[in-house]
Parts: structure tokens; C-alpha cells; sequence
């Protein structure tokens, strides 16, 4: 067991590496990954050891990117595309709908097209515009794709593995503002099997499921409802698609409540297909509806308004009360 | 660039030599193109009768394209690989592709159907310029792995407008990547001629990203083989991208779903007519002594016996089960994917059961 | 009251020769809408009678035409752009989502973008890849945006009227296979208030949740199960942002069960929105989940089996049957 | 077009007459220049500044691009519309937007923040290249009206590559738009160089788009001017689009969140400071016997005290109300965002309680 502590964006920077350095196939690719090493350094030093044929700075085109590394994966390449920011994965959304998500089932399964698209993502940062949106409801709902995304730096780390390794395109979710958060990366053992979700926290009463960035505002919550007397089950999701809810059912059948969280817009985000989903499997066990805390339906406000509009511990916490009063 | 069209064979079927490119004449090969440019059309032909009979959705018909496609397909190597649009039942002949799985495709049993591998012919795509997005990034991989081999991407003159197409274009320069881009400019975007996309002759676009753009003539096949070859040699090379415009004419309508009675005139077709890929390929054929009309009617007989055997093995195309929606979504497991392919087997059998119990 | 029978793609022939005429501000523009009509010719004869400046043949970039459109509609243009097919809409993803809907915000409403987006969309024509998608969810998240979808030709005339003289970006999916669909147009009066939902047949033992295309399905559905004595109510949403959900709600809180009815895939779908909002509404009047029948995660199939993937009479039937069994 | 970089003012301060192009020069207009150069740099060191402090989120500073802006800005009549990039700072300051809006929006008080009607100046535009196309559509829409007035929009180097920029190009061809392609190529988008964007020069670009494209010395603020002024002119008399390509350099980091020390060497910098904008104006006035020591320190004094006022009133800004987030959703009734705004105000007031309640 070899296990250090590592900022969740140097374990994605250590899981690159290793893949680079495990498979001359693997190559990343984006704006800036190279010389400069991304802006926030998760390439860092890549192309220095690797070289240029490996880590390639890419023209500033987003659909050029992804269709460019859809052509290598056609020639068996393992692309690890760098989208910069979150809003700005848009000019490669048809690329990503119409030909990465769709190119396996087009040939009947003769194509394989691993192509990890990594984007930071998320507020809390106090960013412009366009550098804080949650858009992954927008990829969940479109099938080939796996969506999935770390709420810490060892999952960071062994999920990168599996996103490179896997024969499927995956939208690789980072949760900005947790780069710089510390945690324990096993490089022999991987913490959980792909595409489950995990219990992050054991608890009676209700449960609160969450992903990336939420994860910890939820660990938070939980202890200040303990301190209350509440005992609140916290899952990290991790996978979006496909999303492990036999996990979640699992924990709403002994807590009885569901709340879900996240950053995203509640309006048409993954707490409606959780909600719907989990009230579906498990109607005679909910005392509560499924309650769902998320963004408004506005666009990401500038960043003096962020904390207004993202989900904080009181806002998780005002939820608990809420599906408890049921 | 030269903005001349090239040429090497007029609409009479009279030779014309051009003085920066060439291709070896020899009566063989010259039958050899012209066999396969009847092919192409007779089995366009019958795909056309198969749509007005219902056996398939939708036909784009490549009529008038042929040279452009057949010269281009001839100027490939084995070792080069091709990204085709949807019109490009032409090359796909010559790669080898059986025209069934093309059918099949547009009979809507699957949405693309061949193995790319087994001719290094990719599936056809159908949002517009994508796939040159595709080639290019293919031959950054060619070009990576120091293999043989060159990409030859085709698409229409409408996409040439596509924001994905600059992007290739700008992406094959930067990189310097082995790509021939092969543009049919057949003059029509469905129902919007060429002033519609573009202010230039479409071969220029590649100045303002610094490759090669040739014009040549779409309806010669010799010329169509010859500039292609040379593109592809260029990209083998380490020379990086050409653009070839191939100004040609779509004889047909865009697809058959298509009315080009409501945005054409007849004239401008009866114009085309009179320069069509075939005839000037036999009258030259003729002139030269190299066939006659018993070699014609082989051909013609020939290709017959493709369609006729083509047909059959359309309508004896079964439909894809029900079940093969959940086949190939994902490489991986996928829990939903196995969770919803569960639910419909047992509601599909609750029919079988209804059905049995005889409701 | 001057009504006339028309089919739907008529209708909004019908709208948009009258939008026209009133506002010399509206122009129409898209690939193949002039000259030809448009691949359904909803536009038929509109450049004839208005002219080329009116009705624009635009290059064929999708990214181009919602641009250029945003452009036009800040100098004062209320631009109705036609994207050619449901899956073509991707292109200009990008100047909707991160330009379109959120430019209003951006300015603190100084500017105003009333662009119509036209969106024909839907399956069950027997048409080839990328030509019967449903996108609707993949706009609903997204804030700023108006989407509507009519069922019939008078809702489809007069949600037309108020798109293009509403303030709002809206994006107005059209089923294309209901075009031939005749319907009653009433030129003088519209049929309902903007985005509300009406109940499109009235009934007491269920909810059917529809839009769209399968408001039709499931009136068929109802009028069968009428046959075996269950009545059931069909709700035409008419609209999915905003939407109606009051009306849902009287509906639910009548008929104690609900059923969601779309063709695009479930995961994410509208169905997961409505499911969880109403639950969460009228938790104690539900007798049984809400189910949600819609399309599989797997792309748009193959004609030959769009049959199978494409929810119909049996399956919105069988769903009843299921949700009457709580 | 002449590929040689039109430029009247060499970087050691002389006049070098032009075959194609020139301006009137006067004192007056010369220290006018000079006068909002040195304003633009001021303000935009004061920025930085107040970014270090804490008082911005991020800045990306002009600093090296004055010439570019200042020149391109005086070139605008009141009737000609300007989509700006994030950087052009310069041209909304010729513009007469307050510099406060600008700072606002980097402070993250709102997302745009001026009235783009009020100076016919838009807001900034953060996804690169999409207001590009923005102001194609409104050329497109001023040639409809047959109003007054062209279109100038910005936007560097690396966007460039972008889809949006080429389908931009494209349509301004197609359509004979009046607007002017404004490209301050500063040599940087963020790390990468321009060889990581383009194989050629950019101003190249247009020619495969079939309209003019030409390259200015962008830290000459008189060819900047003069070129500027001579494509609005074009663009006003119905001859369409043409592509300025000002070749400038970023003398900073890309934002106020860059390190470029880790992507480009110091002595390239050096070598564009001894380029700098600025100091060739100066080196003119003083040889033309234009300004002297007095003027210089009277504009320093002036920019100085705009720098003051304008942190004094950046401090004093508020932050936005938190109700401000449902404020601008929508123009019509959005039952959602109603919905969404009360059920936030109970919420809010709900804590307002608490605290009240003393908990
Ligand atoms: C992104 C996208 N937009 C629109 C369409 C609909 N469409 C199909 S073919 C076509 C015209 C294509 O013209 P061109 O590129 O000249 O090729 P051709 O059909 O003439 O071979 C259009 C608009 C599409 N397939 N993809
Ligand atoms: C679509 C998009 N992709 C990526 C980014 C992130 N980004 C911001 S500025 C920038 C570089 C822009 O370079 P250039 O166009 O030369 O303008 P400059 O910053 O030099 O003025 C990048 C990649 C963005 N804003 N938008
Ligand atoms: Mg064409
Ligand atoms: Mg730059």
C-alpha cells in the first residue's frame, strides 16, 4: 500500500502521468495543458516529460478538440481532451452528442471511442462568467456517454485510471474548487468499484446524496446535524451516469428521506431523475418527498451573488428540516 | 494555387494536356474507370427504384458525381484511409464496400452498418462537416505513428460554410497532418446554389489557411485521379493538407425526399447533361480504339447483374430485432442501459404471453 | 370567429405569413426556407411574398444562423430561424446556451433577444440518423430560454403569434409528425393563455402528462382505456419552461395518479422535472409514484426499430395499468 | 492585398509616409491620441492594481495594446456599433463608457453592466469568438436598414481558430456585410503562441473568405487610425467586410491570474517594450515640437486623478441585492423564476428571523 496526500488536482496530474506513462496511446490534449500546464496546472509538467507529441496545446477551438481527438481514437489513440472551463464546452457539444456519444452504436459496436473529456467545473470560486457552471445534466441525458466526477483526491485519482483505461467516452466532471483540497491517494487500491456510488458518511434518519464539489458541504451539514441529534447519511454519488441508485435506494429505504444536492439548476438537473427514480423504487418507504436543493433557474450570477445562489450548509441544512417535518 | 480548373479531358471526350499534372493512360485502366463509373450509376439507379418501392427510407443519389468519386477512389492507396460524407456510394465502390451495407443503412436496419476497418472506410456521416474534424485528427494520428497512408475526407460545397470544416482546415495546417480534403462543390446545398455559402470559388478557402486548393474539373475522371493522387502523394510526403474542389454537377434531386423542380431550371440540368462524367469517358474510350459497343453491353450487363443481385439481397434483408437497441450503446456495463433492457424483454414478452393466451 | 381546418405545418405557415405582415421587423432565416419552402415547407411562399431581405436562404452553419440572428435581433430584428432538424441544432448549442439565454441577464435587461428558434423534432417518419430526436430537456435546464411545443394546428398558429411577439428567446419545437395533422384554427381568438397547460380530455382515475407529438398517443390511450372502464385525464403540458405545473397539480390532486408521456430517452427527461415536482406538491395525494414512459438510454435507433424504442398506444397503456395497480 | 504591415510610425518615434494609406496629422489630434493612450494605460494599471488588493476577481490588462485600441477607436463615427472582446478597455474608453462599468463587471457586482445602446458599445464578450458572429448579424441588420454607420468588432489571435469566427467571416461575405474584423493579434492566447493558432498570417484569413484582410503595425497608433478608418469607410459605402489584423504583443500577463514567466522568455518582452506604443507618440510630439515636458507631466497629472477617482469609486460600489439573481431572467412572466424568488425571500427572511430570535 503506497498511500500520500495529494491536492485533488496534483492526484489528477499523478493519474495522467501514470496513464501517459503506462500507454503510448494515451495522449492530452486542450488549450494550454501544455507549456503552461492548464490553468489550473493539472497538466503540469506533462508535456516536459512526455514531450509534445503526447501532451499537445491545441488551437483555441473546442469542437475542433473533440473532433480531432474523436479521429484519434479512431486510430486507436486514448485522447485526454482538457476542456478549460465549464461554459465553455458548448461549441464541442455537437461533436460530443452527435459523434462521441453515437459512434459505437452507429457501428453496431465496431468503433470504440475512449475519449476523456476532462472539465473543471463548478462556483465558489468568485469567477467570471461562464468559468462556474454545472452543466452535467446536460451530458447525463445523453446516452454513450459516462459521466462521472471525484468529490476527493483519491477517487480523483483512481477514476481518471478508469476513465482512460474503459473502452467508452467519458465526461470527466473536476470539481474546481476542491483542487486544492488534500486527501490520502492509494496508488495500488482503488477505493471504490467504477460507476458506484459510496456511503461518505452512515446515518439514520435521512439521507443526503451529492456529488463533487456537494459532497463536502453535505459531510458539513451531517456533523451539524448530528450535533443536533440528527443523524444524516451522506452518499457520494461519483457516477452520473450510469447512476448507481441501488446505492441510493438501498440508503433511503433505511432513512425513509431523501434530499439530493447539487450546484447545477434544480429545474430538469439530476435531482429530478433521482427523485423520480428513487420515489419510483421505493414509494411505500419515503416518508417525505425526495426534496432537492440545487441553483436557481438563472444564469450563474457574478460572483458577488454566487454565494447567494449556491447550495451552502444552511441551505442543505433548511432541507433536512424541511423533509423531517414530513 | 492556380485558380484554373483542371482538366485533361474536355466534355467532347478530347484529351487536353495540363502542364503541372498527369496521369498514365493505358486502355485497361481507362476500362477500369469507366466499369466502375457504370456500376456506381446503375446500382444509384437502383437504389433510387428500391426507395420509389418502399424498400428504403431515403436515397441521396450521387448521379453526376461519378467521375469525382470514382477518380478519387482510384487515386487511393489500400494503405490510405477515407472519411466519407453520405454521397460517396462511388468510393465506397472502390473500396470495397458491399453496396448492401449502404443500403441497409438508408432501409434504416442500422445507421451505419460496415466495419470501417476491413477498407479503411469510415461510416458515412450526416451532420454536416463533422467528419472533417474526423479525418484530420485521424491523420494526426498517421502522421504521429510515422505509418503510410494518407486521409481523404470528402464533403459537399454546403459544408464547406460549417464552422467545423474552417476548424479542420486551420487544425490540418497547424498540425500539418496528411489529409486531402476532397470537396464535391456539385453546386447545390439541397435547394441553395453556390452564392448562397461562399463569395469565392470554393478551392480558395485553403490560401487563408495556408495549404494548397485546387479546382479541377468534377466530371473528368482522369483529371479527378490525377490531382487527387497527387494530393494524397503530397500528404504521404510530409507535405501536409491539399483542398481539391471537384466543380461538379448533382444530376439528381438531393435525395429522393427532394423537389428540385421548386428551386431549378431545367436548362441548368440539360447544361450539365451535355457534360456528363460518362460519356466523354466512352467517347474517348472509342476514339482511342480501346472499346466498342460489344464492350459496352458486357458492362452494361455486367452492372445489370449487380443490381438485379443487389435487389435481391435488399429485400431479403431482415429488419433488426427489437432487443438490438441496447446492443452497442456502451463498450463497458451500464447499469441503466441493463435495467431498461430487462424491463422491455419482460414487457415485450407480456405481449408474447397475451398474444399466447389469446387476446 | 373565423376558423379554418388547416395541418399543422400550415398553421404555422399561417402564423408566420401573418407575423410577417404585421411586424416589419420579423424575418425568417435558415438553410432551404426560402426558395424551397423548407424540407416540410412551413415556409412555403413566404420569400415569394416577402422578399429575400425578409426571408433569408442562409449559409449552412447553424452556429452562423443563431448568431447572425442574435446580431439581428440587437439591432432591432425579431429573427425566426429554422434549424432543419432536431439533431442539427447542436452546431448552434453553444450561441444558445451561453449567448442566447443568458445575454438578457447579462445586460440587466437593457437588451432584449426575441429569437425564435424553430425546431422540427420527433420520430415515427422513418427517417435516418439525427432526423427524430427529441433535445426539449437539453433546453429546459437552461435559463433564459422560453421552450414550447404545440400539440395541434390552432395551439401551433397561435403559440407561433406569441413566440415572435414575445420579449424572450424562444425555442419552438414543432412534431413533425404531426404536420399533416389537420386541426381548427381560430385566427381571432387563441386557444389558450401562454404556457399554460390545458386538459386536452377530462377524466378522474389518471393523469396522462403529454406534449407534443404524443398528445395524440395518449388521447388514443384514453379513449381505450375508456373502452375498459378507466378514465383517464390527458394533460397537454404546451409547454415545458415554463411549465405548468399548477395545472398538473389540480389534476394529480383529482385523478391521484400521473403518468408522464414523452418520446425523448426518460434519463434526464422531462418526466424525472414533472415526477419530482409533483411529488413533491402533492405528496399526499399520490397513490402511486409517478411513472414515466419515454424513450431508452440509447441514441435515436435505426428506423427499422423505432418502432420498438418509440413509447405508443400499448406501452402508455401499460403503464395505466401499472400505476392503477398501486 | 499587400501583405507588408502598413505602419507610419516607426518604433523610434518617425514618420514613414504610405503608398496606400494616410492620415492628417495635427497637434491637436496627435495629442488627443497621446492623451487617451496614456489614460488607457493608467486606468488599466490602477485595475491591476485594485486586483491585487482584492477589489476585482480578475483583471486582463491592455497594457502594450493601446495603439490598437486608441487608433481603431478614433477611427469609429457615432453611428458605428462595436462588439468588443474582454480586453478592449481602450476602445470603451474613446466610446465613453465610464470605466467603473468596466471594473464592476471584474469585480463581479454584475455579468455586463453598461448600456450598450447608450455609446453604441456592446458588452464584453467572455466565450471566445461568439460576438463575431453578433455583429455579422448586426451589419446585416444595419444594411437592411440602410442606416448610417458600420460595425467594428474585436477579437485576438487565438480566436481565430474558432468555428464561429470562420462561419462569421463567411456570412459577412455572403451578405456584403458592413463590418469590420477587428483582430489585435498580441502574439498570445493565454500560453500558446500564434504558430499554435495559424500557419500563416492572419490577416491571410480572408482571403480564402473572398474580402480583404491587411496587417497594420498595432502599436502604431496612426496606421491603426488610418486603416481602421479605411475599412469602416468601406464597410459604410456598401464595399462589405474587411479583415485588420494589428499586430500587436501583450505586454502582460494574459489576466491578472496568468503567470506568463512559465511560457515566454523575458527577452522577448524586452524587445516589445523598446516597440511600446506609447513612447514613439511621445518621441513625435517632442520632435514635432508638439508637447513638451509640461504637456507630459499635465496628462500624467490627468490620468492620475482619473486613476484616483476612479478606485475611490470603485470601493464605494455595492455588491448587488441577492433578489438580483431572479431580476433579469426573462422579459415576460416565468411562473418558475416567480415561484423560485419567493420561496428565496421566505427563505432569506427566515434567517432574518433567526438572527432576530437571537440564535
Ligand atoms: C449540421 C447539419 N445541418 C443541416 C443538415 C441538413 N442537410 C442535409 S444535406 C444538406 C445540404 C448539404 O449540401 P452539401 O454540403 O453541398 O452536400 P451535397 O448534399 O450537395 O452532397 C443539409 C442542409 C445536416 N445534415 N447537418
Ligand atoms: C470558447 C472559449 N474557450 C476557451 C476560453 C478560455 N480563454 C479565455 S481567453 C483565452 C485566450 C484568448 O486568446 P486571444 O483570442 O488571442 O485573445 P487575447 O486574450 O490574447 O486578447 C482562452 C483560451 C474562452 N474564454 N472561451
Ligand atoms: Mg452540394
Ligand atoms: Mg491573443
Amino acid at each position: 500500500m503506497t498511500v500520500t496526500t495529494l491536492p485533488m488536482a496534483k492526484a489528477i496530474n499523478e493519474s495522467l502521468r501514470r496513464a501517459l506513462a503506462a500507454d503510448a496511446k494515451v495522449v492530452v490534449m486542450g488549450e494550454d495543458v501544455g507549456r503552461l500546464g492548464g490553468v489550473f496546472r493539472v497538466t503540469d509538467g506533462l508535456q516536459k516529460d512526455f514531450g509534445d507529441q503526447r501532451v499537445l496545446d491545441t488551437p483555441l477551438a473546442e469542437s475542433g478538440i473533440v473532433g480531432t481527438a474523436i479521429g484519434l481514437a479512431l486510430r486507436g489513440y486514448r485522447p485526454v481532451v482538457e476542456i478549460q472551463f465549464d461554459g465553455f464546452v458548448f461549441p464541442a457539444y455537437d461533436q460530443i452528442v452527435t459523434q462521441l456519444a453515437k459512434m459505437r452504436a452507429r457501428s453496431l459496436g465496431r468503433i470504440k471511442l475512449p475519449v476523456v473529456i476532462r472539465i473543471p467545473y463548478g462556483g465558489g470560486i468568485g469567477a467570471v462568467e461562464h468559468h462556474s457552471e454545472s452543466p452535467e445534466a446536460l451530458f447525463a441525458h445523453v446516452a454513450g456517454l459516462k459521466v462521472v466526477t471525484p468529490s476527493n483526491a483519491g477517487d480523483a485519482y483512481w477514476m481518471m485510471q478508469q476513465a482512460v483505461t474503459g473502452d467508452d467516452p467519458v465526461i470527466f466532471f473536476e470539481p474546481k474548487r476542491r483542487y486544492w483540497d488534500k486527501g490520502e491517494v492509494d496508488v495500488d487500491a482503488a477505493p471504490a468499484a467504477v460507476h458506484r456510488a459510496v456511503v461518505a458518511r452512515h446515518g439514520s434518519d435521512l439521507t443526503l446524496a451529492a456529488y463533487g464539489p456537494m459532497v463536502k458541504v453535505c459531510l458539513d451539514a451531517a456533523d451539524v446535524a448530528a450535533g443536533e441529534g440528527t443523524s444524516v447519511e451522506v452518499l457520494d454519488l461519483r457516477s452520473l451516469s450510469p447512476l448507481d441508485f441501488d446505492t441510493v435506494q438501498a440508503s433511503v429505504e433505511k432513512t425513509h428521506r431523501l434530499v439530493t444536492v447539487h450546484e447545477a439548476p434544480v429545474f430538469f438537473g439530476s435531482g429530478a431523475e433521482i427523485a423520480a427514480r428513487i420515489t419510483e423504487r421505493s414509494f411505500y418507504h419515503l416518508e417525505a418527498p425526495v426534496l432537492r436543493v440545487g441553483g436557481y433557474h438563472c444564469p450563474y450570477p457574478p460572483s458577488r451573488l454566487e454565494e447567494a445562489y449556491l447550495p451552502d450548509l444552511d441551505r442543505v441544512l433548511d432541507a433536512v428540516d424541511r423533509a423531517l417535518a414530513y | 494555387m492556380t485558380t484554373a480548373t483542371v482538366q485533361f479531358l474536355t466534355h467532347e471526350g478530347e484529351l487536353t494536356p495540363h502542364p503541372d499534372h498527369e496521369v498514365e493512360l493505358s486502355p485497361d485502366s481507362l476500362r477500369k474507370l469507366y466499369h466502375d463509373m457504370a456500376l456506381s450509376r446503375r446500382l444509384d439507379a437502383e437504389a433510387v427504384t428500391l426507395q420509389r418501392q418502399g424498400e428504403l427510407g431515403l436515397w441521396p443519389s450521387s448521379l453526376g458525381q461519378e467521375a469525382a468519386q470514382i477518380g478519387a477512389g482510384h487515386a487511393l492507396g489500400a494503405a490510405d484511409y477515407v472519411f466519407p460524407s453520405y454521397r460517396d456510394h462511388g468510393i465506397a465502390l472502390c473500396r470495397g464496400v458491399d453496396p448492401l451495407e449502404v443500403l441497409r443503412m438508408f432501409r434504416g436496419v442500422s445507421n451505419g452498418g460496415w466495419d470501417p476497418a476491413e477498407n479503411n472506410f469510415h461510416l458515412y456521416t450526416l451532420v454536416i462537416g463533422s467528419q472533417v474534424l474526423h479525418a484530420t485528427g485521424y491523420a494526426m494520428g498517421l502522421a504521429k505513428d510515422g505509418a503510410p497512408g494518407a486521409v481523404l475526407v470528402c464533403f459537399g460545397d454546403g459544408a464547406t460554410s460549417q464552422g467545423d470544416v474552417s476548424e479542420a482546415f486551420n487544425f490540418a495546417a497547424v498540425y500539418h497532418a496528411p489529409v486531402v480534403f476532397f470537396c464535391q462543390n456539385n453546386q447545390w446545398a439541397i435547394s441553395e446554389a453556390n452564392e448562397r455559402q461562399t463569395r469565392v470559388p470554393l478551392h480558395q478557402r485553403a490560401d487563408g489557411f495556408g495549404f494548397p486548393g485546387i479546382r479541377v474539373d468534377g466530371n473528368d475522371v482522369l483529371a479527378c485521379l490525377a490531382v487527387t493522387r497527387w494530393a494524397l502523394e503530397r500528404a504521404r510526403d510530409g507535405e501536409g493538407p491539399t483542398l481539391i474542389e471537384a466543380f461538379t454537377y448533382r444530376m439528381g434531386a438531393h435525395t429522393t425526399s427532394d423537389d428540385p423542380l421548386r428551386y431549378r431550371d431545367a436548362e441548368e440540368v440539360e447544361y450539365w447533361k451535355r457534360r456528363d462524367p460518362l460519356a466523354r469517358v466512352r467517347t474517348l474510350l472509342e476514339h482511342q480504339g480501346w472499346a466498342d459497343g460489344a464492350y459496352f453491353d458486357t458492362v452494361a450487363a455486367q452492372c445489370e447483374q449487380r443490381a438485379v443481385d443487389l435487389r435481391t439481397r435488399l429485400r431479403a434483408t431482415p429488419d433488426p430485432r427489437p432487443g438490438d437497441l441496447f446492443a452497442h450503446v456502451y463498450a463497458g456495463a451500464h447499469a441503466l442501459v441493463e435495467e431498461e433492457r430487462a424491463q422491455f424483454a419482460a414487457y415485450q414478452a407480456s405481449f408474447a404471453d397475451a398474444r399466447d393466451g389469446g387476446k
